[in-house]
């Protein structure tokens, strides 16, 4: 479903990595393993677009998804470093804001989406109050809210605590067992509860 | 996986844009208020004889407009991009011009229409003459857009730099000038009584132009500052 | 050829000979910049190649 | 406009390994075609060229000053060209090639407006006229210092490189409209009585020196281009091993 072949990418003039190559395929996870600066959030922001690849190719269903453009971000969901969340609007504005964007916008479901991350109490308030850990679990209800086939999380266990991260694995298992994918980075060690985990390291 | 319907995308972005400037209304005062000082500002340098003021209106109003547009510009996105909602617009499957599109008619709404709407108020402490007004209030409308359209692209290229500020009138005052010229030089011609429907046609002609090229451009430059 | 009234350029000695004094100024500036720039650029990466060589 | 076409054409084949060691060969030749048009240059037009009957000896002024606008707008326009083919193509080496150009457009832009400001005193008698070709030379300057500050502000260099090609692309696009707004402009507030800037009478005497020195300008022009583009491929490509190997061996 996803390919990249001989991948290669660079911050300014510095090379990060190069020849990479993997496949994903549905059901999967992959986890991209690395020290601090080898390049994990650039590869993960290559594979959704926002950084353009030195050389080498990425396929989704077989086709460059350079070429693919909108089609392909039609199926795919990034979390990054940054939550996406605009502080003066409401939990339910933000989903509503991004759902509108990402195309699927149907209300209740956003409140179904607020429950699961237990955020329903804060419905009403502006996003700024809530704590960085609550955002996280913000951006987590986007991913369950727009049932995207291919998650791109960029350390989505940061900043969460205990109860967030069993909330985080289960919302994992979920989507992959609906045969979604989904690229991860992470230092915490989480996979024990994931079966077809496959690895990539990006060395120094 | 429903189709997106690209115009509720883009009423969403515009209505989140507004729901967000409503909550800090504050922010929407400034660029007014700046205005309305600027233009205050020119009686104290050269002096409130009328016949002197009534010569300078037109420029001094156009002129304070471009600025008050421009001081207003890195709001466009700067808060999108700290909080990320700007990659998320980026990622999102509609065209991101279109979507910049619409951030920009709500950086208009809520900077370049106040001061089309309170220009007459300034005029009149200028010393305008009266048939001058439906010259300015029209040129204003015309231009503002082309102010923010061109500024989007500016904005956008100097999104998250250090410096940005000042920065981004160095890149697009120079690409106000014809706005400029043809703006000021309308309210001029009327208020000497003279035809203004060249200026009118050229200024909506500007708009036309920055309208389809303005945002594709302003997309680029946000791809190329997201990278 | 009388050299001193070539000089005068008919009383505008002052503005043709500053036009060409100003065009020998930029003509130089923009090749003498680049040349000290490349000694520069040498050094700098000398010594970059050097920390990069005694840190692996 | 040819130069253009051949330098696109080189994206192709040319990588910046490639180019480096040709723009070496290639700068001495181009430099002694400059300094021999330059002289040929100042020989026609101080020597053979007659005295203008109207603008007396100033009109060698000219001489200088129309071929340097003539290259402000030209480097200007290679400046985006290169930089629309960086951003369509992803070629490095035009990047090079678009960020050596701003510094040397900008550059003759300058010395155009002070040559025109040299000629205006004694023919207007004010050092700073608003002439329309004065004018939109001075909003160029402007636009070149937009290009070289959004550059120098961005420390990524390709980000760097890709976001002034844009700007310049925007700014190639709006030099006609902004001259054409001068023009008019110019021509609303004219009192009669100010004289345009003269149009050089195309007498033969006059164009030789004009059609010289614009030459020597982009002979200039593409030396002074190669060395600071050599200088930008070192610095860009200091990871790669034949710049490491090129600086140590240069002991």
């Amino acid at each position: 479903m996803l390919e990249v072949v001989n991948l290669a990418c660079v911050r300014g003039d510095r090379p990060l990595f190069s020849d990479l190559s993997f496949a994903l395929k549905p059901g999967e996870l992959l986890h991209v393993v690395g020290a601090n600066g080898t390049g994990k959030t650039t590869l993960l922001r290559t594979l959704c677009g926002l950084t353009r690849q030195a050389a080498g190719e990425i396929r989704w269903r077989g086709a460059e998804t350079r070429a693919l453009g909108d089609e392909f971000r039609n199926e795919l969901a990034y979390v990054g470093h940054l939550n996406g969340i605009q502080g003066e609007l409401t939990p339910a504005e933000n989903l509503r804001a991004a759902a509108g964007l990402a195309g699927a916008a149907d209300p209740e479901r956003i409140d179904a989406a607020l429950e699961t991350v237990r955020l329903s109490p804060y419905r009403g308030f502006p996003a700024k109050i809530l704590s960085q850990g609550q955002k996280r679990r913000l951006a987590l209800a986007r991913l369950v809210l727009l049932r995207k086939p291919l998650w791109i999380l960029d350390e989505p266990f940061s900043a969460l605590d205990v109860a967030s991260v069993t909330l985080m694995t289960q919302a994992l298992t979920g989507h992959l067992a609906d045969g979604g994918m989904v690229v991860l980075t992470s230092h915490q060690d989480f996979e024990v509860e994931i079966k077809n985990v496959t690895y990539v390291r990006l060395d120094a | 996986m429903t189709s997106p319907s690209l115009l509720a995308a883009t009423a969403n972005v515009l209505r989140r844009d507004l729901t967000v400037a409503w909550r800090r209304s504050a922010d929407v005062l400034t660029p007014l208020v700046f205005f309305a000082i600027v233009t205050s500002l020119f009686p104290l340098g050269v002096g409130p004889e009328p016949s002197l003021l009534r010569t300078l209106a037109p420029g001094v109003l156009w002129v304070a407009a471009l600025l008050s547009v421009m001081l207003a510009l890195n709001r466009m996105f700067a808060n999108d991009y700290a909080d990320g909602t700007l990659e998320l617009l980026a990622l999102s499957p509609h065209p991101l011009s279109l979507l910049v599109l619409s951030k920009v008619a709500a950086h208009w709404v809520l900077t370049g229409l106040p001061l089309v709407l309170i220009s007459p108020l300034l005029a009149v402490q200028l010393n305008l003459p009266s048939e001058a007004m439906g010259a300015l209030l029209l040129s204003l409308l015309l231009g503002t857009p082309v102010l923010s359209l061109i500024g989007a692209v500016g904005a956008a290229l100097t999104l998250g730099l250090r410096g940005g500020g000042v920065l981004v009138s160095l890149l697009v005052l120079p690409l106000y000038t014809p706005v400029l010229i043809f703006g000021a030089g309308s309210v001029a011609q009327a208020a000497a009584g003279a035809e203004i429907e060249a200026y009118i046609s050229l200024l909506a002609a500007f708009l036309a132009l920055t309208l389809t090229f303005a945002p594709w451009a302003a997309a680029a430059a946000l791809r190329v500052s997201l990278d | 050829m009388n050299w001193a009234e070539f000089f005068s350029m008919g009383g505008y000695a002052l503005y043709v000979w500053s036009s060409y004094a100003a065009a020998a100024v930029v003509l130089l500036l923009n090749i003498a910049l680049p040349l000290r720039r490349r000694d520069a650029v040498l050094n700098a990466l000398r010594e970059f190649y050097r920390l990069k060589g005694r840190s692996r | 406009m040819v130069e253009i076409y051949i330098l696109i054409g080189m994206h192709k084949y040319a990588s910046p390994k490639t180019f480096y060691p040709l723009a070496g060969t290639l700068i001495p030749w181009l430099a002694g075609a400059t300094v021999l048009l330059l002289a040929l240059g100042l020989y026609l037009g101080l020597f053979v060229a007659p005295p203008d009957y109207q603008q007396g000896e100033t009109v060698r002024i000219m001489f200088i000053h129309v071929p340097a606008a003539w290259m402000s707008m030209f480097v200007y326009a290679v400046m985006a060209a290169a930089g629309a083919a960086a951003l369509v193509w992803n070629v490095k080496l035009m990047e090079t090639l678009a960020s050596a150009c701003a510094p040397i457009g900008a550059s003759f832009t300058l010395l155009a407006l002070i040559t025109g400001s040299l000629w205006g005193k004694p023919m207007w008698g004010a050092w700073w006229v608003w002439d329309a070709r004065l004018t939109s030379e001075l909003i160029l300057f402007f636009l070149y210092i937009g290009v070289m500050a959004l550059r120098a502000s961005i420390d990524d260099p390709r980000r760097a490189a890709r976001a002034a090609a844009i700007l310049a692309l925007v700014g190639v696009v709006n030099i006609p409209v902004i001259h054409f707004s001068v023009e008019w402009w110019n021509t609303l507030h004219q009192p009669a009585s100010v004289g345009r800037m003269g149009k050089p009478t195309i007498h033969l005497s006059i164009l030789m020196p004009l059609l010289t020195m614009a030459v020597a300008f982009t002979f200039y022009f593409l030396t002074a281009a190669l060395l600071r583009m050599r200088n930008e491929i070192l610095e860009r490509e200091k990871h790669t091993s034949w710049v490491q190997e090129l600086v140590e061996s240069r002991r």
